[in-house]
């Protein structure tokens, strides 16, 4: 009885990036022993304490809710805008519309996105100036090559068969795309594009560095201030709205597949 | 037996939802739109045109110094390995969470609702991840400052954390995501949720698996600024002095390293979902 | 070692209706038996409920001398192992080898290392071999499940049955996408098994005659009640066409006034 | 073998910096007998954090950052020297419009300070622009933080804003090197006291003694001498006291930056 | 409009043998065709070859009267919407609606923008209804596919075939979930839709008798030859049982000789 083979490419390449994995560990001076010593726990008690109680009074709650707003605004607007070119991008990036599309569109997807956020902030702040929309636009930017490329490889990885029955019968490549891949794989999509959101609610440092305000400037200032328990606020602010996210995405999801 | 024309059916009964979704939207569209100021004509204008084409003029030709590449390919390795470390720590800690997290493999909800213990574990994990991604990854890098000292160590940690809430979330949407037919089946027939999930759902979801792997990876590269906080250096710590300074040629040769590496990354990717079939 | 339900109801879902109506069923220990029926009258949603896959809205289900659904959740599982449920199209996941696919049906006996290990060298080729040559499918033990026809897909999910150890097989259509030859052999096949273990054997089919030639018991099923439940020697031509004939209450005939539920004759 | 564990807030570029402490770091192993090891970083909060943990020995610290430290280590650090500069510390605000003349032209402009945590990025350019009736937070169009003192000087320069503020030191530099292009300073503060080298109060009174003690020694006349103090910018070192720098923590209070 | 293959060979991309061999068909427009023959015979390969689905390995295909192979891409994906293949496994990604389902038969005659708008608001629910109809699917027009039991799921991917308006109908195994009254009802429609049309039909069946009580000529494959292609009248019982008998060497019978090509008699 014949074993099929393990391809030696695979070894070669599982066994390159073992090695990796050590040179890593191997070259960084990681203090492990730093970790576990009394006074770590006694140093991260006392830094956890110094966030009790957040700030709580009303001036700094109202100023917390409008730098939401505005981080609630620039996400969100940069993440939808994300989604749709990430979605028209993937689509000739799955090779849906041939070889040669397919390898052009990935090189733009890599190079959209292996761009930093801030490298883009610092681009279009010249462009668009000081303010949220250059964050907006910095967010968009970017994600897009993110979205793309994920789209695209959950586009090539979703069973083919609904899509390829339709192209036999004559459907237009989008066609078959929209009536029977995009059913399919709707909920990864879905996902993608929430999680990406909660990312962006995050990227606090791009935000800050183009003027934007929002809840990443905030906190860094707070941070650099050691006002830890107005960082406090702002942190659960950010918590809030990601876990708001992260239930849409819940609730969304369960909707779709139920 | 050819039906006589039939009585016009009942309409959609999904387009009412459908047209107040739609309407809900534009509704929640526009004060976005107010709040993020989004006038994009202003990148239209003559003015921002020429700055914009005086900054990007700027980032050629790429900077070429030997002491710079040196510089940059010493900074490089370091980023991979924090990267890489920061990585294979972040996935020590997101399989087991994922499994938890992960309502496909619940047994209880083979049939019903799950059992409220299970239920609980489940959302006490999800918060526990919601909590690990949503802290900002400079408030970890403080915190480890103060246990592990400046160096790499916090900046490792820093990722590890911040990476292992989001790959737990993600991991666990991806599976929920394949088709239920075949794990079910395996669950059915009494197998154990892990069993089932490494011969039903992971054939299906090993190469979307991979490929969010291996672009966290390249995420952890671009985000290694945060190093640069801890003294940790590296090419995000490179890139945000070049980039203060405007120093466009630098930025090029360190976005022209980032784009390899995105691209090896790229390739990697897809020869692991090409062969993991 | 028996299974009987009593008045068994069951919803999907996402339904309001009742996809089944107080079943009553008794099995004996080594017991084969058809489940016939049209399209739609509860064949698939029975034998899930026999593999404890759905909770009955109403009704009890004694399963090896318990009510499943009345013990723990870990004990419910334990019981799962002991039943085997094949479903309709076969569960293979795409990208997965055949001899993966089928030694999948060890799993409830193995231990979670002795899987994953299974998953990088299958530990038991040899009886997933031979299973499938049972099947005449020995040949396609290293190929990809989706490389497969049709038939050759649906006997690798049957092989899979043959090397679990289950007490009670539940197999949903097994014969739909084989052809006639190769339908009787199968079937042959899965009795064979089924007697050799003292199993119970439960099969839903298409292939009425095959039914009543090769089973000793033949259930009805239609609009989700048993509409016999009878030896085979006792199931006339003209249950069956009442079984099947006018389906759906708006098939041609004009105003057919809305079907009464059957009565059930049992006969043991 | 005993380490010295050295920073710098972030005040200019990281490489800046190391390139800058080479020569000090290799002459203080000569006079301490001791390694030194440098650990630049990007933030200044974490500089802080490290001293106050116990993760670093010696950090050149700006005003406002050491009253941070005090404050974060309840007084338990101390400030060894400064340089001479250092007692009549400036800011400057620069721009490029020839509108703003004032510090009360800032009014509905867009503005860049250094970093969140600098004495002369921020602390004090607040500190006199509220003395001319002029708050940042409600009167201008809208506040940047460029992170570092070069870089406030790139974002006028680029445009991204309309005017900044960075300390006096780095603008001279900057200009001597010909990058400030067609900018000019429109204010310059009153002096205040800035920069000092800092080290924690449990550090060994002998080692610390060393410590001032080269610094001290620092003579413009020998060559080792007078590159190091080029480098730092400094004519010489001289002692100095917490209490010098009980105006700047008066002034955070005031600017409501220390609570 | 007519339809022929000439010594077409096929072979899967990843395997190595052919699983089509100089194969020799021709079909004449409006005619009604079985394709019958043992698992893994070639059917679902023969169909998807005449759906332009496969590029021949060698031979030479003349469809509507040009070489599809030797035309540009954007041609013969205009020649594909004049065949319309319905395969084995119901092609109906979870989770859409059944009206959608049924509708994207009309894709190849819809601009995208009206493909677009269809799927916001089905564009012609009549329609689908109407072919819904004709399976006594009605009711399930707009519930989701993967909430249908089996039998519907491959009704409702027929039901596809109404809506669109193709020339040639390949239809592979479409009464393979069906119970006998609901299969011989669901063939009646098929089979009067293609005349209607005047188009040509294939189906692949397993339930021979059915094959040969209802179609004019019968095309028997095995071993992805054709073993015999004649009108049901001259199809013999002999012939039907060697096409099934011992489809594979290591059956149990034992020690049987290789197979040899049984010969193609050809009646027309
Ligand atoms: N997941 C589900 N959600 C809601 N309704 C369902 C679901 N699955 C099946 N049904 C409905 O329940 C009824 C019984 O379905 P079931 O699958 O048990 O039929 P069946 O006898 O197996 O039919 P077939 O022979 O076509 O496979 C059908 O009317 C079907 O539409
Ligand atoms: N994608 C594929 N790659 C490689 N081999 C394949 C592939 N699909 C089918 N085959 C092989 O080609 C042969 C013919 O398969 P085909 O699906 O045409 O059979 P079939 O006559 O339709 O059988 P069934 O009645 O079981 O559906 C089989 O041996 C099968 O294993
Ligand atoms: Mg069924
Ligand atoms: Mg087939």
């Amino acid at each position: 009885m014949k074993q099929a083979p393990v391809r030696l490419a695979t070894l070669l390449l599982l066994a390159g990036l073992l090695l990796l994995v050590i040179a890593s560990f191997a070259s960084l001076p990681l203090q492990w022993q730093a970790l576990l010593s009394a006074d770590a726990l006694r140093s991260a008690t006392e830094f956890v304490a110094g966030f009790a109680p957040p700030e709580t009074a009303p001036a700094f709650l109202d100023k917390t809710f409008v730098a939401l707003l505005e981080t609630l605004a620039m996400s969100a607007l940069g993440t939808g805008l994300a989604a749709i070119a990430g979605l028209m991008l993937a689509l000739p990036a799955s090779g849906r519309l041939g070889r040669s599309l397919r390898a052009v569109t990935r090189i733009l997807l890599n190079a959209t996105r292996s761009v930093p956020e801030l490298v883009w902030a610092a681009m279009l702040l010249i462009a668009a100036g000081l303010g949220p929309f250059a964050g907006t636009l910095a967010l968009a930017v970017h994600t897009s090559g993110v979205l793309g490329r994920l789209f695209a490889d959950a586009l090539e990885n979703t069973p083919p068969l609904p899509e390829a029955s339709l192209r036999i019968n004559g459907a237009s490549a989008l066609a078959a795309f929209l009536y029977a891949t995009l059913p399919q794989i709707s909920p990864q999509l879905l996902s993608y594009t929430l999680y990406r959101w909660e990312n962006n609610i995050r990227a606090a440092a791009v935000l800050g560095v183009v003027g934007a305000g929002g809840l990443g400037q905030m906190l860094k200032y707070h941070l650099s201030l050691f006002q830890m328990q107005q960082a406090a606020t702002v942190i659960i602010a950010m918590l809030l709205l990601v876990a708001a996210v992260d239930a849409l995405s819940f609730a969304l999801r369960r909707w779709m597949m139920h | 037996m050819p039906r006589a024309a039939s009585s016009l059916p009942h309409s959609d009964p999904a387009w009412p939802g459908r047209i107040g979704a739609g309407v809900l939207l534009l509704v929640l569209l526009w004060p976005l739109l107010v709040w993020s100021e989004f006038r994009p004509w202003l990148l239209l204008d003559a003015q921002s045109l020429a700055a914009t084409g005086r900054f990007v003029a700027d980032f050629f030709p790429p900077a070429h110094s030997t002491d710079f590449l040196l510089l940059v390919a010493q900074a490089a390795w370091q980023t991979v390995a924090m990267a890489t470390a920061g990585m294979t720590l972040a996935l020590v800690g997101a399989i087991p969470l994922t499994l938890i997290a992960t309502e496909r493999l619940s047994i209880s909800r083979l049939a019903g609702r799950m059992r409220w213990p299970a239920r609980l574990l489940r959302q006490l994990v999800r918060w526990w991840l919601i909590l690990l991604r949503s802290v900002p990854e400079l408030v970890w890098a403080l915190l480890f400052v103060r246990i592990a000292g400046l160096g790499p160590t916090a900046g490792v940690l820093a990722i590890a954390l911040t990476y292992c809430g989001m790959l737990g979330k993600v991991y666990a949407e991806i599976l929920e995501s394949t088709d239920a037919h075949a794990t079910q089946s395996l669950l059915r027939n009494g197998s154990g949720r892990l069993a089932a999930l490494l011969y039903g759902a992971l054939p299906e979801a090993a190469s979307e698996l991979v490929s969010y792997t291996v672009y966290r990876w390249e995420c952890a590269i671009r985000g290694s600024v945060v190093m640069g906080f801890v003294g940790a250096g590296g090419l995000g710590q490179r890139m945000d002095e070049s980039m203060k300074m405007l120093a466009g040629s630098e930025v090029s040769t360190m976005l022209i390293v980032f784009i390899l590496l995105v691209a090896a990354a790229d390739g990697v990717s897809k020869f692991l979902r090409a062969r993991l079939a | 070692m028996s299974f009987s339900l009593q008045r068994v109801s069951v919803r999907h879902h996402a339904s309001d209706s009742l996809a089944l109506h107080e079943i009553e069923l008794s099995l004996a220990p080594g017991e084969q038996l058809a489940l016939i029926g049209p399209s739609g009258a509860g064949k698939t949603t029975l034998l899930h409920t026999l593999a404890l896959a759905h909770r009955p809205a109403a009704g009890r289900i004694d399963a090896f001398g318990c009510d499943p659904w009345a013990i723990g959740e870990g004990a419910r599982h334990r019981l799962r192992a002991r039943l085997f449920l094949a479903p309709q199209t076969p569960p293979l996941p795409p990208r997965q080898r055949v001899v993966t696919a089928v030694l999948a049906g060890r799993l409830p006996r193995w231990s979670l290392p002795r899987a994953l290990a299974s998953l990088l060298r299958p530990a038991d080729p040899a009886a997933a071999r031979d299973a499938l040559a049972r099947f005449n499918l020995q040949d396609k033990l290293w190929s990809r499940v989706d490389r497969l026809s049709g038939g050759e897909r649906q006997r690798c999910s049957l092989a899979r049955l043959l090397v679990s150890d289950a007490q009670a097989l539940l197999v949903d259509e097994p014969l739909s996408a084989l052809d006639p030859a190769l339908a009787v052999q199968t079937l042959e096949v899965l009795q064979q098994e089924a007697a050799a273990r003292g199993a119970l054997l439960i099969c839903s089919l298409h292939q009425v005659p095959l039914a009543r030639e090769r089973f000793g018991r033949i259930v009805g099923l239609r609009d989700g009640r048993i509409v016999f439940d009878a030896r085979a020697a006792d199931v006339s031509d003209d249950m069956i066409a009442a079984l099947y004939r006018d389906a759906r209450n708006d098939s041609p005939a004009p105003d057919a006034p809305p079907l009464p539920a059957a009565p059930v004759s049992r006969c043991f | 073998q005993q380490v010295l564990r050295v920073s710098a807030i972030p005040d200019e570029a990281p490489t800046e910096l190391q390139r800058k402490f080479k020569p000090l770091g290799s002459y203080l192993e000569q006079k301490l007998g001791m390694k030194v090891e440098f650990m630049p970083v990007t933030d200044y909060a974490a500089s802080v954090e490290g001293l106050v943990n116990n993760k670093l020995d010696l950090v050149w610290f700006g005003g406002f950052t050491f009253v941070q430290a005090k404050a974060r280590s309840n007084g338990r650090v101390i400030p060894l020297v400064q340089r001479e500069e250092d007692e009549k510390f400036k800011s400057v605000f620069i721009s490029g419009d020839k509108a703003i003349t004032r510090l009360e032209d800032l009014k509905g402009k867009t503005f860049s300070f250094g970093s969140e945590s600098s004495t002369s990025g921020h602390l004090m350019p607040r500190h006199f622009l509220l003395g001319a009736g002029v708050n940042p937070d409600a009167d201008l169009k809208r506040v940047a933080f460029s992170g570092a003192h070069d870089a406030t000087v790139a974002a006028v320069a680029g445009g991204k804003v309309d005017a900044g503020v960075l300390n006096i030191s780095v603008w001279e530099k900057l200009q001597a090197q010909g990058k400030t292009g067609s900018l000019r300073v429109f204010h310059t503060t009153p002096g205040y006291y800035d920069y000092n080298w800092t080290v924690r109060a449990d550090m060994d009174p002998a080692l610390r003694k060393k410590i001032s003690d080269a610094f001290l020694a620092l003579n413009p006349a020998d060559p080792q001498g007078r590159e190091i103090l080029e480098l730092q910018r400094a004519t010489r070192f001289i002692p100095t006291r917490a209490e010098n720098y009980d105006s700047i923590e008066k002034a955070a209070r005031h600017a409501g930056l220390l609570k």
